[in-house]
């Protein structure tokens, strides 16, 4: 049971992840592939979670905590970025 | 044990003597201007004195050898040899000098510096006595090459004359150069026999000329002789060379320095000659020069000049007796070496001293000095007459000698009757060169437009003629009680046997050299009566043929040659360094792998593969390219490396590798930060600029990487293999007291890694610190297509809630912090969440605003964390156990309960600091690059210029 | 039952990820693209770590509740990074689609 | 005493929310983690109170309890509404941007409210204008901008308020 | 186990701290400190000299972990003298650096140094291939930070080039060892040995291939042909003390050549046995001659002596690459001289430069310089040296390595490369000398914005000391070649290295 | 497995190098990057591959159950390493485009790159 539910769990992030980095790809802005970005975040995030279920491991927390802590500083630097150029004044 | 008396060591004195002298010359100038003089006369006559205690042991056929060890493992030994030839040479090097050191205390002007001119004669004067005193070849060798470096300094005296700095280079690459032919030479020679002991190598002749390295040995050995001693091809140094004050040239180029090369001829004699290649080369080489020197000397101008050609000749007639190879030719060379020695060291002083007197040296402007200076005129037509082998005078002697032997020693070739003949006409045009020194000097009319008007010269400046004059009379008169004692000894020396029967008489009856020698002047004093003619020949055609100028253009050959190929490979471009390092690198592990017959491949298991690895590696694999693809717009570019970074942190969770997938992560986002603080000064796109064809070839190189780092990947993975990591395991708790092995290691096992890693951080932090201070840079006002930037500097809904998630960051530093020594975590990562938490306050409130709040110096951080981690290590150290040895303990305390104490965890506290205060302090330190930039703007010049280089740059976009 | 408990989030959590990430890839500009990873953030992460919380909870003799750490720090720092790409687009004027309601220019 | 307090204790309140972190991080109240979060939670917001000159104060405990419980709420519904319209055909959608007038005037408020307004499915707030008086808001599918902007001021703006009232 | 051993690893890394928390204090507290802890570290390697006279192999385990799990320091014979070396031309680079001032023209330049040093003594100790690439980081980052130091177009560039090419250095060093490790399971270098001894044929290939992949690194270290390119200008470019400190960096190279493919690939390793080293005889050859070429076409003083390094370093590739104790004398007698006598060199250059104003140190004529005498005669005797004309010591170090080649099958092209680029070598620095000390331009021709400085004699004291250790090579040729051939010897005997590094026990209450 | 692992190793590695041989500073610290991370997956992988092992000590488990450490370790150094030597080389970029005034790695601009070649032919 639970195994099926990962399975599906993980062909439905992989999608998602795909999507995504597809977006990535297309653009066509530099908006959006910062989102897409962003959003790869936080689909790994997800992926990690199901691999700790998966692997019934506790120790994909620290990872999925840092990616949420870096995705952040990540995507708020890129776009400040856009918006002043310097992103540090 | 022999006692220790004056004969254990006098030979090492007497040479290194003058090398002391020298600097006392030197020193004693700032006494007065002749205290250098005195000094360099009063050494002299000392390593005379030095030395002669042990002549009477060479005269009683005794041979001196004193040696110490210097550098065993090659042989070379610091051994002075004290034969007949040696005596002979001493003698002349120091009898000569110090006449030469006579003439010149009244020669040199008020302008020239004594002291350096007589330090460099004692130094030059040192290293002859060097090479003639050496048991040791190596040595000897030493002092060949000190020569060449005293004499390039003794022509180059005159430093600001173009013609005294030319000479002296060309000296001293020709004569340097022969001398490193001549160490090749030496070290094969050693090499054959197994010592460079004189003594050894001369009683090797046998061994020697049979071996396969004979011909090489003798070729290069002959090299450094030829060079030295001006012979053809290399003859052409020496006139330029007389660019050289006049007792130089008395002194190096007519009695000493272009004599060691014919003393190696005499010292090599007895081992090297007797073959065919010994006759063709040495022979040959002597009997051009002969020619060839004697026909330049004719129509030289220049006084010194026609004594320069002229002692060409002379050498080229000394070596093509030693070409003969017979024991009597040899004493003949040994007998015209001390005749041309002082007959020509005499004319040389005359040519200086006319020199002196008239301030030219232009036989077409000098005529007529014998009214003026009487004296001198006889000194010089005797000397002359010497040199133009007149009988009753000691050239006559040698030179009677020298045709005997071209009559007999050729006697057996095919060519036998033509060296009689080549010779007797090198004679001819040396008895017309004499005549036309006296005759063109001391008569034919009156001095032309003299720039002074002559005189004798100071009476202690003809002294030395004087004595050197007297010489040649008295040995071409009286040999037998003059100079036959010494020229036995001298060939008992140079032949290292019993020498064959000589005679020395004036007469030996008429005979076919008496009848050459006459040939010889008739024929002479013909050719010089011819002289209009033949200057005008001459002036057609050969005066032009200058070795000078092959000289200059092989030089410039060489110059433009070492030119083009410095400036092709050292283009002072990266590209092309980067390519060579990867080309090499890419050639070196083909190299290596096909150096051995050994699969590619091993046969070990594969791991399965799964689906989200599959699309996971895909997007990696996209991406990287994409990076590529797109790295002109670099902002996105940039983007796509993040998604890199992230798929490299999930494959490194995925297998087992927390720790990494961490500190992964936690770099990613600091890089990229960084590189987006560095985006901001730099253009947004990168132009299209190199060409298809460079393109392709970094297209190439790209795809051979590639290729090559996944075959050695996929050679290694596929084999197994029995790594030492059980021992971590095992040890890692025991031992380390933590569960997280990866930890462990890092703060314990190898605790001398992370230490030089948290240099390496404290480095970079400190290092861009040091290099951003005053750096001031263009801070663009808009964006890459014109927009002007938004005003709102630190929005606030970022400003508000980024302030809340600071303690909650460093909560969960610490977090990671403590937990890293049993579980993934530890210094690293927390440092790098710190630093980021503190980043994030620096991104959303401005430094000044965070600077306020966050009073810490960034170097005291850094300082600190050294200091911390250090000390962990040097505690142990006091407890007697090796540096970071570490230590752990577990407590338990009352309501805590138990705990582990490990000082893995100060050590770690240290990388923790070290890591924050390095990463934060790069970051800040750029981020406050654009406060600086903008405070800088309007008055900076720099500014303006790299605002127009950057709209340049917008505008090949 | 805790099993279909555990599986239903497990694809409450994965479908509501995938729903963000379609919603990213098909959806017309930026601004609407932008709706597409909060969901991905709060129910499809949030149902996700709930799940892990659950089945560590009980596989486990300890409670683990941190996971929620995940979701809090995510529904503080998601809507900061929305509003801040946002506030780039606008300020770098993407278009948006012509129906936009109140365009921005 | 109180300023002694003050100068140990800046911020009560986050000083029990980083005890809870700390605990929830460690995933225990085994009793060493609970002195040391104690400890560390002392600790860090006295490093950190540099970063936080104004006191955050709660005035309604209460209410702050309503609200989440009310946007917890609001997000498992409008997640599947939006779900359901991302699913749709794009042309469906009616996008929109408008402006939300701001009573409320403390950073953390206009935060948290602009948080709660992208976090509930539908919305995204994109801009505050410089004066902090309005918000700017981007619905992926609205049809009635005044209703919408209604309901977000009673749903979220109103009890926002009534909890962050001092500066 | 004597704590000496690491002494002279952490003495710099200590006195780098120190100065990082007393940057504050001024550069004079900062000038004490520094040069201090440098005087320090010659009286150490000193000891280290002397305690090495034994033969015995000093291993100290670091956290003490019996090698090959732990990393060990091992100090022998090699090591030390390298050691030694370092710190005698720190002496002298620092003197000079203080007291003209450069260490004032940015900052951390103490730091730098020492930390500098901190790297190189640890890469000359370990015995640790990773350990080894970290201490390369070290004095990497440390050089690149000195190399910069100050300020100026070219510097920049030749620093940009020089970090670039390290960086890609350091990733192919990584490479190299990974696929090492990967085969045998180990990183300390007598282990890694030990372990190649008994490798089977199928793994050789590999291992032969990551071998050469290392030397290429080493290369790239120690300036070998084609690996060289960025080495002419960040010497001749960066500030004079720097550059002569510099003089032993590509010396890391060499050694690092010699500890580590002379012992992984030592008389133990079977088919691969010095399977690397015609390559690095022949590329050493190939780098003589271009080196040669270089000091001909240099434009300016700093360029040439750059090449001349050049030069030196190739001649001692030749010496590494033909793998004998006599050759490797040979080699280690020349290193000392050629690392002495460059970093007198760029010294000199540097106080040429200085008297020349704007005309610097380019090959042209310009001012009488002040005491044109005194720094004309040093220069010839620099000149000498450098070039191996006798009676210095590159002479004599020259002929010993000619004397091992002998032996060699190749000897005719090494004699004929070795004497014709030194001939190239005299000429150009006779063409050089007369250039800038002969040909001088008439008061009134000379234009200069920049001042003329007078004789900085202090600063010369470096120079001077720098230099006076080449008659000393020759004047104590006994004793030290007897300690270099010792040496070479050591080198020589892996199996001892080997031995001892295996064998070393841990520290115990019992033992300590 | 094995043979996806390498694949991404050598693509990182090509694109790594191309970029690295790029003309401008920028992309030379990209292509710096990425060599990094080629070589830390690769010495990550040198002590082989492992899915889903225990990262610590784990009582139940044998020394055989856990994957090698010892690369890991190595790899975390050489990140930290690389990170810092990136830093450093990216203020030296800016550096190098402030005194040369353009981000040519030679300080070269195309025009003026241009220009010289003529002055020198
Ligand atoms: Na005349
Ligand atoms: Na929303």
């Amino acid at each position: 049971m639970l195994e099926t539910a990962l399975f599906i769990g993980f062909a439905m992030v992989s999608i998602a992840i795909f999507l995504s980095f597809l977006r990535l790809i297309k653009g066509p802005d530099v908006p959006d592939r910062i989102l897409a970005l962003d959003t790869l975040y936080i689909n790994s995030i997800a992926l990690l979670v199901l691999l700790g279920l998966y692997f019934q491991s506790a120790l994909y927390f620290e990872a999925a905590l840092l990616i949420a802590v870096m995705g952040f500083v990540g995507t708020i630097g890129l776009s400040k970025y856009l918006l002043r150029g310097d992103i540090m004044e | 044990m022999t006692a220790i008396t004056l004969l254990s060591f006098n030979l090492p004195i007497a040479a290194l003597l003058p090398f002391v002298g020298a600097i006392f010359a030197a020193w004693a100038a700032n006494i007065n201007r002749l205290a250098s003089a005195w000094v360099a006369a009063f050494v002299t006559i000392l390593a005379l004195a030095f030395l002669a205690p042990s002549m009477a042991m060479v005269f009683a056929g005794e041979t001196l050898i004193q040696s110490w060890t210097w550098m065993p493992v090659i042989g070379l030994e610091f051994a002075f040899r004290f034969d007949g030839l040696a005596l002979l040479f001493s003698l002349l090097i120091l009898v000569i000098g110090l006449l030469v050191i006579i003439y010149a205390r009244y020669y040199l002007s008020k302008k020239d510096s004594m002291g350096r001119f007589f330090a460099y004669l004692l130094m030059f004067m040192g290293s002859m006595l060097g090479i003639v005193l050496s048991e040791n070849l190596i040595q000897m060798v030493v002092f060949w090459e000190l020569t060449s470096l005293t004499s390039f300094l003794l022509i180059s005296y005159w430093q600001h004359r173009q013609d005294a700095r030319a000479g002296a280079r060309m000296a001293l690459v020709i004569t340097g150069g022969g001398g490193l032919a001549l160490l090749a030479g030496v070290l094969l020679l050693g090499h054959v026999v197994g010592s460079y002991n004189l003594t050894d190598v001369l009683s090797a002749g046998e061994l020697i000329r049979g071996h396969d390295l004979y011909f090489p040995i003798l070729v290069l050995i002959l090299l450094g002789v030829f060079t030295k001693s001006a012979q053809f091809p290399f003859h052409f140094w020496l006139p330029h060379a007389m660019a050289a004050p006049t007792p130089v040239s008395a002194y190096l180029h007519s009695a000493t320095m272009v004599k060691a090369g014919i003393f190696l001829l005499a010292r090599f004699f007895p081992v090297l000659s007797g073959t065919p290649e010994w006759t063709w080369l040495v022979g040959g080489a002597g009997l051009i020069t002969f020619l060839l020197g004697a026909y330049f000397a004719l129509f030289q101008h220049d006084i010194k000049g026609l004594l320069a050609y002229s002692t060409i000749s002379h050498l080229g007639l000394i070596t093509l007796l030693f070409g003969f190879g017979t024991q009597l030719a040899a004493v003949a060379a040994i007998f015209h070496i001390i005749n041309h020695a002082t007959f020509k060291a005499s004319l040389f002083m005359v040519a200086g001293i006319i020199d002196h007197e008239t301030g030219t040296r232009d036989m077409r402007r000098i005529n007529g000095l014998l009214k003026y200076m009487p004296h001198t005129a006889v000194l010089a037509m005797i000397a002359a007459a010497a040199m133009a082998g007149v009988p009753l005078l000691n050239g006559f002697l040698s030179k009677e000698m020298f045709f005997d032997q071209a009559l007999t020693a050729s006697g057996s070739s095919v060519w036998a009757w033509a060296i009689p003949i080549l010779v007797v006409l090198a004679a001819v045009f040396s008895v017309a060169y004499s005549l036309r020194f006296i005759h063109d000097v001391f008569f034919n009319g009156d001095p032309i437009n003299l720039p002074k008007t002559p005189h004798e010269p100071p009476r202690f400046m003809k002294i030395p003629v004087d004595l050197l004059v007297i010489i040649c009379l008295a040995v071409g008169m009286i040999p037998m009680f003059t100079v036959a004692p010494i020229l036995a000894v001298a060939v008992a020396g140079t032949l290292q046997t019993t020498p064959p029967e000589y005679s020395l008489a004036i007469w030996h009856g008429f005979n076919l050299p008496l009848l050459m020698s006459f040939i010889a002047l008739v024929l002479g004093v013909l050719v010089y009566t011819m002289r209009k003619r033949l200057f005008e020949w001459h002036e057609s055609g050969m005066a032009h043929w200058d070795a000078r100028i092959i000289f200059n253009a092989v030089l410039g050959v060489i110059g433009a040659f070492a030119n083009r190929v410095t400036r092709s490979f050292d283009k002072g471009s990266l590209q092309n360094a980067t390519v060579w390092v990867l080309v090499t690198a890419l050639l070196a592990g083909f190299i290596g792998f096909t150096t051995v017959s050994a699969p590619l491949f091993g046969d070990r298991e594969l791991l399965p593969v799964d689906g989200v690895s599959v699309l996971a590696i895909a997007i990696l694999m996209v991406a990287s390219v994409l990076t590529v693809a797109w790295h002109r717009k670099r902002l996105i570019a940039l983007v796509m490396l993040g998604v890199v970074g992230l798929i490299i942190s999930l494959m490194f969770v995925k297998f087992s590798a927390p720790d990494l997938a961490l500190t992964q992560l936690s770099v990613e986002i600091v890089t990229v930060i960084l590189l987006l603080l560095a985006l901001y000064f730099l253009p947004q796109t990168t132009p299209k600029e190199t060409s298809d064809l460079r393109v392709s070839r970094d297209i190439v190189i790209a795809l051979l990487s590639g290729v090559g780092v996944t075959l050695l990947a996929m050679a290694v993975l596929t084999r197994d293999f029995a790594p030492i990591s059980e021992f971590f395991l095992l040890n890692s708790v025991p031992g380390g007291g933590g569960t997280n092995v990866v930890n462990v290691i890092l703060v314990d096992f190898r605790g001398t890694d992370t230490l030089g890693e948290i240099a390496v951080l404290a480095l970079a932090g400190l290092g861009i610190f040091a290099m951003l201070q005053g750096m001031k840079l263009h801070a663009p006002a808009q964006d890459s297509v014109g927009r002007i930037w938004n005003s709102d500097l630190h929005p606030e809904i970022m400003q508000t809630l980024t302030r809340l998630l600071l303690p909650l960051m460093l909560m969960i530093a610490i977090y990671i912090f403590l937990r890293g020594h049993n579980l993934p975590g530890g210094g690293f990562i927390a440092g790098l969440i710190a630093a980021v938490a503190l980043i994030v306050q620096y991104l959303s409130n401005g430094i000044a605003w965070t600077n306020d709040r966050l009073k810490f110096d960034m170097h005291w951080v850094i300082g600190f964390g050294l200091l911390i981690a250090t000390a962990t290590g040097l505690v142990a150290m006091g407890l007697g156990y090796p540096f970071m040895t570490t230590a752990f303990t577990y407590l338990n305390w009352p309501v805590v309960g138990k705990f582990e104490v490990a000082s893995a965890i100060a050590f770690d506290l240290g990388v923790f600091l070290v890591v924050v205060g390095a990463t934060v302090m790069s970051l800040v330190e750029l981020g406050k690059l654009s406060d600086q930039s903008h405070q800088a703007q309007p008055s900076l010049n720099g500014s303006t210029q790299s605002t127009s280089a950057l709209k340049s740059q917008q505008e090949t976009n | 039952m805790f099993e279909w408990i555990l599986s239903a989030l497990i694809i409450i959590g994965a479908f509501f990820t995938l729903v963000g990430s379609i919603g990213l890839y098909k959806l017309p500009d930026f601004f609407m693209r932008l709706h597409g990873p909060t969901k991905a953030t709060t129910l499809g992460v949030g149902a996700l770590l709930i799940a892990s919380a659950l089945y560590f909870s009980f596989k486990t003799d300890d409670i683990s509740l941190h996971e929620i750490l995940i979701t809090v720090f995510l529904f503080i720092t998601a809507p900061v990074s929305a509003h801040l790409m946002a506030k780039a687009a606008i300020h770098i004027k993407l278009k948006q689609v012509k129906r936009t309601q109140n365009e921005i220019k | 005493m109180k300023t002694l307090f003050n100068k140990i204790l800046p911020h009560p309140v986050l000083t029990l929310v980083l005890w809870g972190v700390w605990l929830l991080l460690n995933n225990t109240i085994g009793a060493g983690h609970i002195v040391l979060g104690l400890i560390l939670a002392i600790f860090i917001p006295w490093l950190t109170s540099g970063f936080w000159p104004e006191k955050i104060r709660i005035q309604s405990p209460f209410t702050l309890l309503k609200f989440l419980g009310v946007v917890l709420w609001d997000i498992l519904v409008a997640n599947m509404s939006v779900a359901k319209l991302i699913l749709s055909p794009n042309k469906n959608l009616k996008p929109g941007f408008f402006y939300i007038d701001l009573d409320i005037q403390t950073p953390l408020g206009i935060s948290l409210l602009a948080n709660t307004i992208s976090l509930t499915p539908g919305t995204v707030s994109c801009d505050l204008t410089e004066d902090r008086k309005q918000l700017l808001v981007h619905a992926l599918h609205i049809e009635d901008i005044p209703a919408t902007i209604k309901e977000i001021k009673e749903r979220y703006e109103a009890p926002l308020k009534k909890v962050f009232t001092a500066c | 186990m004597s704590h000496l051993t690491a002494w002279p690893v952490f003495l710099p890394l200590i006195t780098g701290f120190i100065l990082i928390l007393a940057h504050m204090g001024g550069i004079r507290l900062q000038r004490a400190i520094s040069f201090l802890a440098v005087i320090g570290l010659v009286l150490l390697s000193m000891t280290l000299i002397s305690a090495t006279s034994t033969d015995q192999y000093q291993v100290y385990l670091l956290g003490n972990w019996t090698a090959p799990f732990g990393i060990v320091l091992v100090l022998d014979r090699l090591s030390a003298l390298m050691v030694l070396i370092t710190s005698l031309l720190a002496v002298g680079a620092l003197w000079y650096a203080m007291t003209t001032d450069t260490d004032k023209k940015g900052a951390h330049f103490h730091i730098l140094f020492q930390l500098q040093l901190f790297g190189l003594n640890g890469a000359f100790l370990t015995g640790d291939v990773f350990n080894l690439f970290v201490f390369f980081e070290v004095l990497l980052l440390a050089s690149y930070g000195l190399l910069l130091h100050g300020n100026g177009r070219l510097r920049t560039k030749a620093g940009l080039h020089y970090v670039v090419i390290n960086l890609v250095g350091s990733t192919l060093f990584l490479f190299a060892v990974g696929a090492l490790y990967g085969v045998l399971g180990t990183l300390n270098i007598a282990d890694m040995a030990a372990k190649i001894a008994i490798a089977p044929q199928e793994d050789l290939g590999v291992i032969a291939g990551a071998g050469l992949l290392l030397l290429v690194v080493f290369g790239v270290k120690a300036a070998m042909f084609p690996l060289y390119l960025w080495m002419p200008s960040a010497y001749a470019n960066t500030s004079a003390p720097v550059a002569a400190l510099f003089a032993i960096m590509t010396k890391v190279g060499i050694y690092s050549i010699i500890r580590v493919h002379g012992t992984l690939f030592g008389d133990e390793a079977g088919e691969l046995t010095y399977f690397y080293a015609p390559w690095v005889l022949g590329l050493g050859l190939v780098t003589l001659f271009l080196a040669a070429l270089g000091v001909m076409a240099a434009r300016g003083l700093r360029e040439q002596v750059a090449y001349l390094v050049l030069a030196s370093v190739a001649t001692l590739l030749i010496g590494v690459g033909l793998m004998s104790p006599a050759a490797l004398n040979a080699t280690l007698y020349y290193l000392i001289h050629s690392t002495l006598i460059a970093g007198a060199m760029f010294l000199l250059a540097d106080v040429v430069l200085r008297g020349r104003g704007d005309y610097e140190d380019r090959f042209e004529s310009g001012p009488f310089m002040p005491n044109a005498i005194l720094i004309g005669s040093v220069f010839m005797i620099g000149a000498i040296a450098m070039t191996g004309m006798p009676p210095l010591s590159g002479f004599f170090g020259k002929v010993l390595i000619l004397s091992a080649a002998l032996d060699d099958t190749w000897f005719a092209v090494i004699i004929t490369v070795v004497l014709v680029s030194g001939l190239i070598t005299i000429l150009s620095m006779a063409r050089s000398g007369s250039l800038i000390f002969y040909k001088t331009l008439s008061k009134d021709a000379v234009v200069s914005s920049k001042p003329i400085e007078p004789l900085n004699r202090m600063a010369f004291i470096a120079v001077i000391g720098l230099l006076l250790s080449s008659p000393a090579l020759v004047i104590f040729a006994q004793p030290i070649t007897a300690f270099t051939e010792a040496t070479a010897h050591q080198v020589f005997n892996s199996a001892a290295y080997i031995e001892a590094v295996l064998s070393t026990p841990m520290v115990t209450e019992a033992n300590k | 497995m094995e043979w996806l692992i390498s694949l991404a190793i050598g693509v990182l590695t090509a694109t790594g190098v191309y970029l690295t041989l790029r003309a401008r500073t920028f992309p030379v610290v990209l292509g710096l990057t990425l060599l990094a991370y080629a070589v830390n997956i690769f010495l990550f992988a040198m002590g082989r591959l492992t899915v889903g092992l225990p990262a610590v000590i784990d009582k139940t488990a044998e020394a055989a159950q856990y994957s090698d450490p010892l690369p890991q370790a190595l790899v975390l150094t050489a990140i930290v390493i690389a990170f810092g030597m990136t830093a450093f080389l990216i203020v030296l970029a800016l550096k190098a485009r402030g005194e040369l005034g353009n981000d040519h790695v030679d300080g070269l601009d195309v025009e003026s790159n241009h220009a010289s070649n003529k002055e020198a032919k």
